[in-house]
Order: structure tokens, then sequence, then C-alpha cells
């Protein structure tokens, strides 16, 4: 029992630290039907940010993660004037663009902060190490854990409950008739991508210091972000959390569980989970 | 209300589906275009809602050019839309269309404001369908849940592109009587129709549209329903001719060919 | 039966054809028994029986949502029944998708038609008879005549208008030269003229020819059709004769409307 | 003479050579190309280009399943990994003979693709994308931990090179073995766009209208399965032209980078067009590792840029250029007609 | 490409200047010019054409840089290298055109193909075995845990099977048992595992009286924070010096103090060769303190420096390769060494180094010598 508790909160901690990482993408992808491959960049964009401006205090903390949020959103607007001249012509060339604009991004990331990894230095509290049921536990995560809770309240609350939210799925949907009902959808989509990169840049603020920041991050980052989201059912925040949390789950009880079959869990679990839902993802809707 | 001159407008730039298009639409009353399958109904529709760019004429709502305006702004306007082909929100739920959907013009140019409940006394087939995602939905409650939505922007100017195609009797006669209420409340109404029995029962003024043109308009009032019909259905098509045209009706009476039975379950990979 | 009856309280009505027609219906045409279908908890299509055999002309009316498209996706395999059988033929097909369905002969249209928007118009009512393309009497060109689209045969079918696209579905079930027909309101949407051409198609198919119309126009219900299933919430409410069924008083009240409205909606 | 009358004569002329030489004018300029290339004495040229030819011929197999069949994948490399790693042991136990090798290659990826494609083709859109990943990481994954096969992480070097018959001297000068990757690739793209061109209108009504392909009998499924199958046979012998022209092999040469730049490039190449994706292969390629020589370390930014432009520049893709050229030369010569947005009646439902 | 003179040497440096190893790519390319520029742009008394080539990510970017130094500007030697998997794919590009390779990082096994093994002779690393760290400090861990057993954990590829390896079997060897429960080594999954903390806690279960491990890069930064947040924190941890080298240090912070570490270098070393080495290294404005990837690149320079003034004439890659078995020992930072006759690699002096504050900075301060490898 006692060998799964430390474990069991640690998925639980990790998964909602992926479920911040991957929040950016939820937005965008599953609410918003861009598929933004740049999104691991933005996240590593602001994880750069934060730990140049971090210095251990809690000031500089708080500075941190605004600046991070700002470059994030930045770079979301860029991401929004790119893609806007691309509506209507499917993922494959969203995915195109992006993909270019991520690879742009990393070459500038690395000429501006060097190929090193960095990691923002926390102030002296949030580094040190509480004690939970006699075992150690990092207060750093337990804080994330805090703000993960609040972002996918927040979250749940903007996208399933109010009509922003809806209005971003029916400009997925039909563009021309939300124009038809007076609403814009350039500017739907347009605040979808800023938002969501303003929620990655937010979230490099927050998962670097954990993990820390260099030229691999924003792959590794995109690659879970898409796992989640997409096995979170594409634009559902709770489904997305609970991905995260099942991410989390496969990789620290499941890696340590059966160590021999480490590699292949994440990926297995992904493949299942796709392969046995019923109900079809609205992106299959043709 | 609404005035259209000279209007010209295609799907590619080669071939204009309307030509010189003219009419004139008196306000607070309830009008229909009518015109066969391919005459540029839905078109004329979409031109004025702002979805398509005519290439030449004008269109002029209550002295305002509204020539060429995105339909963003022609909803701001106080123009609705209930297109053909029902083009719902698949994802949404049927209390979502209707939720999001809001009155997006100044007050004093509302006409009459639909509430959730009325609208659903309207169709209270949707009443129990308010957590259904739009795809779910029979073709009629989608076309139901169209015309709601644009029931729901209190438009000054409303568009019904074919609005009881695949509705029930019952349902179709309701509808009826809500577009015959709406000019009370100072709406305008246009209808795109292929019939000629449900225009001429509702409508003030009957447009008929043929290959890119409309006549001027008719008083079914005061022209005869019946003329009206022939003369729609002279302009459409030649006598239909009688006598079988199948080449399938050569096999009438004959046994069904043996070759296509069961296939083997083989076949279906 | 009195008008004001509530229709949730009529339970699945026996079907009213006789023994004979529904053996013959068995051993040659298409049956169904026991028919379920739900979404969830929900029960759109809960059916005794349900039978054509070749030649019949079988109307479906009922109001929106009370499951019409539903039957004919299940008898067209289209979705998989939640409880019963279907058999042609006296053989079972229940579990046979329905491409496999359409080559045992089974055509259908659709409500909401779109065909293949990326093809040409002949190109589409090619791939309709593919299964068939030896057949010398039922060249696309033709079949394009008859349904009226000979002019369109090179467009899009994507920039079909949508009456034109109705036409467009029918010619390309017919290709598949189909022995029963399910029609999904083939006449809705069209002109009056292009009404009566189309009735003008579906009387002169081969009298073998088994067709199943679901419609709410009732001048081509009447037209067209000997017997008439009325549907309500998935259940039967009562079939017959189609004189018999329009005269029915629950049917008028439930579907028909009125006497006022039936009237002005159907003059 | 000005800039804009130069576009425009091109334009004109390219229009008219299209006009004239359509069936062949592909696979004969490609002839020319290839030719061009092969006369040269220059051996660097000659290898670099025959390296890019097996990620061609992939991006081809992406392009049947991405653009006829409508299933976005990037399981391709799956088939491609069994191609080439089949192709390497028979050549480690001595069976050189390069029509035995592509051969056994091609079942093997067919095999591959066969099974992937029974869970594939099931599903649709972006389950189908996401699902493919998860085939190419797993592919790339067993081929680092399957040691005793793979060679693990590393990979396998020093694969001995292939016969083109019996008695003939080993396929390594850098211009024979040119000649002999582009010939293979030519012909198979040639083939394999013959066969989905005979098919082309099925496939196409069943990715426009799943439902009513089924309704006149067609098995939907069915379909998509063979041609996902078939390309597979084209990714093994990829696969197998992979091992030819480099002759060595490692797990990242079968996984996701591989996979995502076969799908960009088919993208790249245009919608259902085998030689646009191939030739948008080759050109990701010459961008990342011949034009991006000169600045070490910025290979992807130029990569990128390149993704950049082809969005904007080629809307649809490479094999739309010439009549895209056209139109501007046509809107030079007539004033520019207004734009019009598509009526929403113009989309497919849900 | 420069333009140089007609009696130019072109050499070719192809390091990872994108993608993950693009730190100790660059660190390569300033050891190299460090060496360059601190002997006035020659090596030998020639002039030095560098041309240098992005390896990328390993040798599907590699293959064809390295081809194109070799092809297209005819470089009389290669040089750098990062991955041990594109030192395996270029060697046999190199050996064809009897070009000298002289490595500055990883060698890989170069395993036999076809049951033939590889021709070495143009083939010369200035850096080491991946599993000689390993080798090197298993005695020493054998005797600071006395009876106490040692946890064994790396990553799941090459470069980290080799590493444990080293250690592992010289462990066992000299009576030392493994705390894993298997007694295997553990292998995490590589790239992607940034979330070290269950299988520290894990390994906190066995009651290891120390820890071996072998990580570098990113993942270096995330385990050695996150061992001092686990169960773990106490237990004392040994590693392969990659672990705390270079930039990452410096993301690990005071993690990282008190973590003990093999390697062939420290830039406390207080040869005079390494002072220079270590001044020039500050006076060219390069970040923070040498590392042994830059060492062993200088070290690369030096040998090519040594062997082109033994060459009379024309500079062709044999007669360099000739002249490179000839250059001897070898005065370089990490202490004087010579290149073992068959094996071609440095026969060096290994060092046990230990994280402390060395002045304002955290340093891998040198504790003692080890032990010299290859052994004979
Ligand atoms: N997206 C399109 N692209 C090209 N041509 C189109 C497109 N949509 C419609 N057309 C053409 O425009 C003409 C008019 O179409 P429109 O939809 O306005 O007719 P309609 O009167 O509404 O017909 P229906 O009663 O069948 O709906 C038709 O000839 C049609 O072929
Ligand atoms: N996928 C689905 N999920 C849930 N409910 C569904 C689904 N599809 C259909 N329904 C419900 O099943 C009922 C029957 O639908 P069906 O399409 O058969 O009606 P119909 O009789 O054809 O009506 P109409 O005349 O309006 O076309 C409807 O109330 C509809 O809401
Ligand atoms: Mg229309
Ligand atoms: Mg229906």
């Amino acid at each position: 029992m006692d060998t799964y508790l430390i474990p069991a909160v640690d998925a639980i901690t990790y998964g909602l630290l992926l479920a911040i990482a991957a929040a950016g993408l939820t937005l965008a992808l599953g609410a918003g039907g861009v598929l933004n491959l740049a999104h691991g960049t933005l996240l590593a964009a602001g994880g750069y940010v934060a730990a140049a401006t971090s210095s251990g205090t809690w000031t500089s903390l708080a500075l941190a993660v605004v600046a991070a949020t700002a470059v994030g959103a930045a770079g979301g607007a860029i991401l929004a004037a790119g893609t806007a001249a691309l509506a209507g012509r499917g993922h494959l060339h969203q995915a195109l663009l992006t993909f270019g604009v991520a690879l742009i991004g990393a070459d500038l990331l690395t000429t501006i902060f060097g190929p090193d990894t960095r990691r923002p230095q926390v102030p002296a509290p949030l580094d040190a190490t509480l004690t939970v049921a006699g075992h150690r536990y990092p207060a750093d995560r337990l804080a994330v854990l805090a703000v993960a809770v609040v972002v996918a309240v927040v979250g749940y609350a903007v996208l399933h409950r109010t009509r922003a939210g809806r209005l971003v799925c029916a400009t997925v949907d039909d563009r021309a008739m939300v124009a038809g009902i007076g609403v814009n959808p350039r500017t739907v989509d347009a605040t979808v991508l800023i938002a969501s990169g303003a929620l990655a840049g937010l979230a490099g603020a927050l998962v670097t210091p954990i993990l820390g920041v260099g030229p691999g991050t924003a792959d590794t980052t995109l690659l879970l972000s898409l796992v989640i989201v997409v096995c979170g059912g594409l634009g559902s925040v709770p489904g997305a959390v609970a991905a995260a949390i099942g991410v989390g789950l496969v990789q620290t009880v499941g890696v340590i569980t059966a160590p021999a079959w480490a590699p292949y869990l994440l990926v297995a679990a992904m493949a299942l989970s796709l392969l046995t839902r019923r109900i079809p993802l609205p992106g299959a809707r043709r | 209300m609404l005035r259209i001159n000279d209007l010209t407008v295609g799907h590619c730039p080669d071939t204009p589906v309307l030509r010189s298009a003219s009419m004139v639409l008196p306000p607070h009353g309830v009008h229909a275009v009518i015109g066969p399958n391919g005459a540029g109904k839905t078109t004329l529709l979409h031109t004025i809602a702002g979805h398509l760019r005519p290439t030449a004429g004008h269109i002029v709502l209550d002295g305002h050019d509204i020539t060429g305006i995105r339909p963003t702004r022609a909803a701001r306007t106080g123009i609705a839309l209930a297109p053909q082909g029902r083009l719902l929100w698949p994802s949404l739920t049927v209390h979502d269309h209707l939720a999001i959907t809001r009155p997006t013009t100044r007050k004093q140019d509302r006409g009459q404001s639909w509430s959730l409940d009325q609208l659903l006394d309207l169709f209270p087939e949707l009443a129990g369908r308010l957590r259904h995602r739009a795809h779910q939905l029979s073709g009629g409650e989608q076309q139901m849940l169209t015309i709601a939505r644009a029931l729901r922007l209190a438009p000054r100017l409303l568009l019904c592109d074919e609005p009881t195609e695949g509705l029930a009797p019952t349902a179709a006669a309701r509808i009826r009587t809500a577009l015959a209420g709406l000019p009370r409340y100072g709406v305008t109404v246009l209808i795109a129709l292929p019939q000629t029995r449900f225009a001429t029962a509702l409508a003030h003024t009957v447009h008929v549209m043929t290959s890119g043109r409309i006549s001027p308009a008719l008083d079914p009032e005061i022209d005869d329903a019946d003329v009206l019909i022939r003369r729609h259905l002279g302009l459409t098509t030649a006598q239909p001719s009688s006598g079988p045209r199948s080449p399938m009706a050569v096999a009438a009476g004959h046994q069904p060919p043996t070759h296509s039975r069961c296939p083997s379950s083989r076949d279906d990979s | 039966m009195s008008t004001g009856q509530s229709v949730d309280a009529v339970d699945c009505v026996p079907s009213r054809r006789t023994h004979a027609d529904i053996d013959r219906a068995h051993g040659t045409g298409l049956t169904a028994t026991g028919l379920r279908h739900c979404y969830g908890k929900l029960t759109v299509l809960d059916l005794d029986a349900f039978a054509i055999a070749p030649g019949d002309r079988h109307a479906v009316i009922g109001p929106n949502g009370a499951g019409k498209s539903t039957l004919l996706n299940l008898l067209a395999g289209t979705i998989g029944p939640t409880t019963g059988q279907i058999t042609l033929h006296a053989q079972t097909i229940t579990r046979r998708r329905s491409s496999w369905r359409a080559r045992a002969g089974i055509g259908r249209t659709f409500q909401h038609p779109t065909v293949y928007p990326g093809l040409t118009v002949l190109d589409c009512v090619r791939i309709g008879g593919w299964h068939h393309r030896h057949n010398p009497h039922h060249t696309p060109h033709e079949l394009l005549n008859l349904v009226g689209l000979a002019g369109y045969a090179d467009e899009a079918a994507g920039h079909l208008t949508h009456g034109h696209r109705r036409m467009l579905d029918l010619a390309v079930a017919l290709a598949g030269q189909p022995r029963i027909l399910l029609l999904d309101e083939p006449a809705a949407g069209l002109t009056d003229t292009e009404t009566t051409q189309l009735l003008d198609i579906l009387t002169s198919l081969p009298g073998w020819l088994a067709m199943v119309i679901v419609e709410h126009d009732m001048t081509v219900v009447t037209a067209l059709a000997d017997w008439t299933t009325v549907l309500h919430h998935g259940r039967r409410i009562t079939d017959g004769p189609t004189a018999e069924v329009r005269a029915d008083p629950t049917v008028a009240a439930l579907y028909l409307g009125t006497p006022e409205t039936t009237d002005a909606a159907h003059q | 003479m000005s800039v804009d009358t130069l576009t425009d004569l091109a334009a004109g002329r390219i229009l008219r050579l299209q006009r004239r030489a359509r069936p062949w004018a592909g696979p004969s300029l490609v002839a020319v190309a290839v030719a061009a290339v092969a006369a040269t004495p220059d051996g660097y040229l000659h290898a670099t280009v025959a390296r890019m030819l097996p990620l061609a011929l992939l991006a081809v197999s992406v392009a049947a399943v991405t653009g006829h069949a409508g299933l976005p994948t990037l399981g391709q490399v799956a088939p491609y990994a069994a191609g080439a790693y089949t192709t390497a042991h028979l050549a480690l136990t001595g069976v050189t003979l390069a029509p035995a090798q592509l051969l056994v290659a091609a079942v093997a990826g067919a095999a591959t693709a066969g099974l992937l494609g029974a869970l594939l083709v099931r599903y649709r859109g972006t389950v189908v994308l996401m699902l493919s990943l998860a085939a190419a990481e797993l592919t790339a994954i067993t081929a680092g931990q399957w040691r005793t096969v793979t060679g693990g992480t590393d990979g396998l070097a020093g694969i001995p090179a292939a016969h083109l018959l019996p008695g003939t001297p080993a396929l390594t000068a850098d211009r024979p073995l040119l000649l002999y990757a582009a010939t293979i690739t030519v012909t198979a793209t040639t083939a394999a766009a013959c066969l989905l061109r005979r098919w082309q209108s099925l496939l196409t009504a069943v990715r426009d209208n799943e439902s009513r392909a089924a309704a006149s009998g067609h098995p939907t499924t069915g379909y998509l399965w063979i041609t996902h199958t078939g390309a597979g046979a084209l990714a093994g012998i990829a696969g197998a032209l992979l091992i030819h022209t480099h002759r060595w092999i490692t797990p990242a040469d079968v996984g996701f980078g591989t996979a995502a730049l076969a799908l960009l490039a088919v993208v790249i190449g245009g919608p259902r067009c085998l030689p646009g994706a191939a030739t948008a292969a080759v050109l990701v390629l010459t961008v990342r590792d011949v034009a991006a020589a000169p600045w070490p370390g910025h290979a992807p930014l130029l990569l990128g840029g390149l993704f950049v432009a082809a969005v904007y520049l080629l809307p649809d893709g490479l094999a739309a250029l010439p009549a895209h050229l056209t139109t501007v030369a046509a809107r030079r010569a007539r004033p520019a007609a207004r734009h019009t947005t598509p009526p929403p009646a113009d989309r497919s439902p849900a | 490409t420069t333009s140089a003179d007609t009696t130019a040497v072109r050499i070719g440096l192809l390091v990872s200047l994108s993608g993950t190893y693009t730190a100790v790519g660059e660190d390569m390319q300033r050891g190299f010019r460090l060496y360059l520029d601190t002997h006035g742009g020659k090596l030998g008394g020639r002039t030095i054409d560098l041309v240098v080539a992005d390896e990328g990510d390993g040798p599907a970017t590699a293959v064809p840089a390295a081809r194109k130094l070799l092809e297209r500007d005819r470089v009389v030697a290669l040089t750098g290298l990062v991955g041990g998997a594109t030192v395996d794919k270029v060697q046999p590009l190199t050996t064809e055109r009897k070009i000298p390779l002289v490595g500055g990082n990883a060698r890989p096994a170069f395993a036999a193909v076809g049951g033939k093994p590889r021709d070495l002779t143009y083939t010369w690393h200035t850096s080491y075995n991946s599993d000689e760290p390993g080798i090197a400090i298993a005695e020493y861990v054998k005797t600071q845990v006395t009876d106490g057993t040692v946890y064994a954990i790396g990553p799941d590829y090459q470069g980290g099977w080799d590493e444990l390896r080293g250690f592992t079997d010289t462990f066992t060897r000299l009576g030392g048992k493994l705390a894993n429960p298997d007694g295997k080594a553990l292998f995490t999954p590589f790239p992607g595992t940034e979330n070290f903390l269950p299988y520290l806690n894990k390994a906190a279960e066995s009651n290891p009286a120390a820890v071996y491990t072998f990580y570098a890069g990113a993942a270096s930064v995330a385990f050695v924070t996150q061992y001092r947040k686990s169960d773990l924190a106490d237990v004392p941890l040994y590693a392969a010096g990659f672990l705390t080298e270079g930039s990452v240090l410096s993301a690990q912070g005071t993690a990282a103090t008190g973590v003990r570490n093999v390697l062939n270098y420290s830039p406390t070393l207080a040869n005079t060769a390494n002072q220079d080495f270590v001044a020039a290294w500050s006076a060219a404005g390069y970040p923070g303190q040498p590392t042994t990837y830059a060492m062993a690149s200088y070290d690369a320079a030096a040998v090519l420096d040594r062997a082109l003034s033994t060459v009379d004439g024309p500079v062709t890659g044999e007669k360099l390769n000739a002249a490179i078995g000839t250059v001897g020992r070898v005065v370089s930072p990490r202490g004087d060494w010579q290149f073992h006759p068959t094996l071609h690699r440095p026969v060096q002096r290994w060092y046990l180094r230990e994280v402390r504050p060395d002045g304002p900075v955290l340093s891998n301060v040198l504790v003692q010598d080890l032990t010299t490898l290859p052994a004979n």
C-alpha cells in the first residue's frame, strides 16, 4: 500500500503539471481546431524568459510569470496572424505552418538564450521538500498542483460554461454561420490563439523550475500535450485533466511497476485509449 | 425596406447566377421568391446576408447601402438568415445554439424578440432534445433549430430559405403562423420557396425567379393564385412528357434480375 | 379514438398486414421483427414487425423525430439495431453491412443528400452503378436524363443546388439496380413541376420493385403508396391502406394537424 | 523586356507544354533531370541525390494514404522500417540480389501495413493521425529495443551492398546507385499513380461521402485497407532503397522525425499528387542537407522558412504550381476579378 | 568556407550545432577554435582552413554533412563528432577515403558487421570509451560502500548501456552487489523521461548505500534536482562526470553539491597546461569553466598540430594518418597522455571529482586520482 502512496500522489501532481503544459494546446487544438505544433516552442520561450527573469525572490518570480505569459501571448498573436489566411485549408496546412514557425522559433531561442539547459531559480521555500507520511515530497510540485487546479477550474468554466467557449466550438464547426449571428469568426480565432499562447507561456514559467528548459523541451512537451489533448477527447477540459492524470499514472506508477515495458507504456496507453473510444472524436467528423 | 438594383452575382466570375436582378420589398410584410431549382434563390438570399459578394448592383436596406458587407456586419444590421441545408454547429447542443445566439442590434432596431421558452412553444419537438447535439437531431428537428436560431437574433429582415422543407404538416403550419405574425413587430420576411402553394397562402407579395432574373411583385390576393401558378409553371419547364420514360420500365413486369442475388459474404471485407 | 388522446399512451399497435402478406415478404422480400433502436436511454424506434414484399409501395409517415429515417437506416444497414432481426429472402441480414445489403438489392436515398461533392455528376452515377457496369440498359446518361440532370453531367456535384442534389441522389440509387428502394423524403425541396416529374419517375419504375417512402408531402404519399404506416415516438400508431390512414382522425390530429391547417398546407 | 512580361511568357509556355504533353510530362521531366544529374562528373551530387530518393518514395506512399485514402498518416514508417530491416538482414545473411531484396521488402511492408491498416481504416481524421503517430513511435522504440535484430539505438552499419543481377558488381559506385535508385523511385511512383488513377473516383467517393458510397454497395473500409496495404508495399520498397543507398540504419530513420518530414512533404507536394510529394521530399532534404550547409546549425531555420513559404506560396501544392503561374499570368492580362467568399451551402455537412 | 591560400590545410569539424546536443557541440567547437586561436590559426606551421558542419541530432543529418566535408570540401582530417551513432556511421566513410577521423567525444563499440571486425586504422579518439568512467570509479565506490549495495540507474540507449555496463561489470567483479532488485541496472526511457521521482523513490525502498548513475544534458538537470528532493536525498550519489559537467551544473545549482563523479578532466587540475587552458578559455570570453568536451577537442587540435608538423610536402589523409600514429606523448590540460597503439584512444588518468563551491561558483573540484585506462 505504502509502496504506491507516494507514486500515486506523484502521479496526480505530475499529471496536473502536464495538464498545465497541455492547457494551451487543449484550447488551440481541442477547442479552436488549430493543430498548433508551435505549442512546445511557445512553452519553451516562456521557460527561457522565466529563467532569465527569476532570481530567487518572490517579486522576480511574479515578474517572471507575467513576462512569460506576455511572451507566450505575443507568440500566439504571431500564430494568429499567420493562420488567419489558412481558414478552411485543413489541419495539415496549419501543421505545416506551425511546424515551420516552431523550427524558426527554436532556432531563435537557442541563438538568444544559448543551447544550455536552464532552470529558473525559485524562492527557497518552494525549493524545499515537505515530509508526507514519512516520505519527502518537493514543495514546488505541490505549488504547481494548486495552480493547476485553478487553471483547470477556470478553463472549465470558460470553455464549457460561457458563451465565449461555445462560440469557439461553433467557429470550428461552421464559421460562416458564426458570422451570421453577428460574431466575427476571425476575432474568435485570434482570441483563441492568443489565449492559448499565453497559457503556454505561463506553463513555461511554472513547469521549467521543476523540469528545466533546453533545446529538447519543445519536442517533449508537444508530444505529451498532443497525447493528453487527443486522449482527453479534444476540447474537453475534464477529459484533458483526466488524460493528463492518466499519463501521469503511466509515467510514474506504470514505469516502476513494469520497468521492462517502460518505453512502450505511454504510446501503448494512448493507442489503447483511442482504439477503445466508443464515441468518435469531434475531429473525426467529416 | 429592401431595394435591390441590377444585382449581378455568381459563384465563379465568368458565369453569374443572378443577372441584373432587381426587386423592391415593402416594409413589414411577408414576401416570397419562388422559382425552380437552380433559379438562384439561395444565391439571392446569401448575397443579401453577405455570404456572397455581388459583382455589380446595389442592395439598399432602409436607405443604407449594404452591398457587399460582411456577414458579421449584416447580422449586426439586423439581417438573419435561416439557410437551406441546415448549417448548424454539430458539436453544440440545441440549448447552446439558442444560448449563444442573441440579438446583436440596438434595441429600437430589433424585430420580435423570442425567449427560449417562446421558441420551445413554437417547436415543442426541440424541448425534449435540448441536451442533444445538432448532429443527433432528425432532419426536421434540424430545420426547426435553424429557424429558431434565426428568430433568436430578433432581426428586422428575416431570410428563410425553404423553411418548411422536411417538416411535418403540423410543424409547417406552426411556422407559417409564426412567420405570418412577424410583420406586426416590424419585421420584414423574405422566404425562398420552390412551391407556389405555401407562398400564395402566406405572402403579401410574390416574386417569381427564373434563370437569374426576378419578376415584378405579384399580389396573390389580387392576382389569381392559379394564374400565378400557371405562369410559374409555364416559365419553368415544358409540359412533362407522358408515358413511361424509365429505362427500367422496359423491364416492368419482368422478374427481378437474378444475377444480383445476395452476394457472397466474401465480397464484403 | 378521441383526438385528444395522449400519444405516449399508445402502445405498439400490431400491424394490420395479413399473414399472407407477411409470409410473402418473408420468403421474397424484406422483413424486420422486434426492431428496436436506442441512443443511450432514448428509444427512437420500437417496431414489432415490418414487412415489404416485392412490388409493395409502402409509405412511412409521422411527425418530425418519429424515427422514420432511423427505420430506413436500420433497413439499409447504415446503423445497426439495438435488438431485433432483419431478413432478406428468408436469410438473416441483421449483422450485414450497408454495402453488402446494397449489393443484395437494397438501395436508398438520403434525407440530406450531398452525394459526392468532389466528383462530376456523371461520375457520381457511375459510382452508384459500379457493380452493374456491364448492364446495357442503364447507362448513366440515361439515368441523368430520367431525373432531368442531363445538362449537368460534367458539373461538380458539389456545385449543384439542393433540389438537384436530391434528384442526383435518386439517380445514384437507381443506378445500383435495387429491388427494394428506400426513399427518404424524395420530394422535399422540389418544385411542383419537379414533384410531378418525380412521381412520373417513381410510378414508371418496374412493378416488382418494392419501395419504402418516407415523405411529408401527402400528395406524393397518396399518389404512390398503397399501404401506409404512421410512426410516432418510434412506435406504430396505425397502419393500413393509404386512404384509410389519411381518414383516420388520430392521424389527422397528430400528424396532419387540424382540418384547416391541413387545408392550408395542402390545398 | 520587363520582368512582368517575362513571367507572363513563362507561364504561357508552361501552360502550353502542360496541355500538349500532360500524361508523360512528369516522368519525362524527372528522367531528364536525373539524366542531367547523372551526366555530371560529380560523385557527391550523385550520392546526395540518391540518398534523398528513399524518403521521396516514402512520401509517395504517405501521399497515397493521406491524399487518396484521406487518412492523414505518420505510420508509414512502420512498413518502411519492416522493409529496411528485412533488407538489411537479407544482405547480412548473404542475400544481396537487389530484385529479391526489393520483393521481400515489399512483402514485408505490405504485411506490416496490412496489420496496421486493419486498425487504422476504422477511424478518420485526427484519430488516425494520432494512432499513426503511436505507430511511428512504437516503430522507433522497437527498433531501439530489439537489439538482436536492429542493433539497438545505434542501429546497423556496414551492410553489404546489393547486386543488380548475379555476377554484376556491387552497387557501391555513386552513379550506378543514383541511376538504380531513380529508376526504382520513378517506376514505383508511376505505377502507383496509374493504379490510383484507375480507382481515383472510387476513393474520392469514399472520402467525400462514405455512407452514400456504402449505400451504393462499396465496401469502403475495404478500399481504404487495400490502399493502405498497397502503400505499405511501396514504403517497404522505400525501406529497401534506404539500405541500398545508405548501407546503414538507425531507429531515428524510421521514427517520428522521418514520418513528419514525409507527411509535410506530402502537404507541400499537393493533395493527391504522388510525383509532387516525391519532388517536395527532395526539396525538403535539399534545403536541410545542401542549402543549409554554409550556415551550420541553422538548417532548422531554413527548413522552417521553407515550410512557411510553402504554405503561402503554394496553397495547392507544388502540383498546382504551373496552373498557379498561369492564373497569375491570366490575371495580369485581365483586370482582377473580385473575390467571392464561398457560400455556406458549399460545405459538406457534418 | 573561408578563402585560404594554396598551402592551407583543410580540416572538417563536424559537431552538433542544432538539436538536443547543441551544448556539447558548441563546447567542442570552442575547444578546437581556442587551440587554433592561441596558435596563430596554424597547426604544424600550416594555415588551417577549418570547415564547420552541423551534425544535428544524429546520422540522418550528420552523414550528408560528413560527405559534404569529405567530397566537396576535400578535408584531410575530420574531427568533432558528438554522438556515438554518428561516429559509427561516419567511420566507414572516412576509412574508405583514407582520411583520419580524430573524434573528440563518443567512441562507440564499433560492432563487427557480417563477421568482419571494423578497420580502425584511420580512426582516432582524444576522448575515451563510454564504459571507461564506470570502470575507473568502480573500485573507489566499492571501498566507500564497504558491505552496502549500490543502485545503478541510467538512460535507455547505447551510451547509457555502455556507461552503466562499465560500472556494474567491474563493481560486481570486485565483489560488490547491486541494490537493484533483479541485480541489473535500471534503464529509464530516453529521451522523454523528465520525472525521475518515482524511480528514485522506488530505488530508496531497496536501501542502497550509494547510487551510481550516468545522465547528460537536460536529463541530468532533472535527475540531480529531483534526487535531492527524493527519499534518496541523503544517499551518496556517484556518477560518470557528465552528470555535472559544464553548463548543466549551473542549472542544477546547489542540488549538485556533493555529487562525486569520475572524469578524465577537472578544470581545477593543477598542471600548467591546464592553467594556460583555463586562462585562455576565460580570456576568449567563453562562459563558465572549460569542460571535458572542450578539452578533448582542444587536444584533437593539439594532436593534429603535432602530426602536421611532421608531414612533409602536400598533406594527404594517408600521410597525416601515419603522422598521427607517431605523435607520442601529448601535453594536455588533463595531464599528459598518449594514444594506445592498437586501440587508437588515449591511455590517460581518471580523476575523482566532487561538486563544491570553488570561489563564487560551483565546480567539479579534483579529489584524487583514480586509475589509468586502458590498462597496459
Ligand atoms: N458552390 C457553387 N459553385 C458553383 N456554382 C454553384 C454553387 N452553388 C450553386 N451554384 C449554381 O448556382 C445556380 C443557382 O443556385 P442556387 O443554389 O441559388 O439555386 P436555388 O434556386 O436555391 O435552387 P434550389 O431550389 O435547388 O435550392 C445553380 O445553377 C447552381 O448550379
Ligand atoms: N445519433 C443520435 N443520437 C441521439 N439521438 C438521435 C441520434 N440520431 C437521431 N436521434 C433521435 O432519434 C429520433 C428519430 O430520428 P429520425 O431521424 O429517425 O427522425 P425522422 O422520423 O426521420 O424525423 P424527420 O421527419 O424530422 O426527418 C429523433 O428525435 C432524433 O433526435
Ligand atoms: Mg436553394
Ligand atoms: Mg428523417
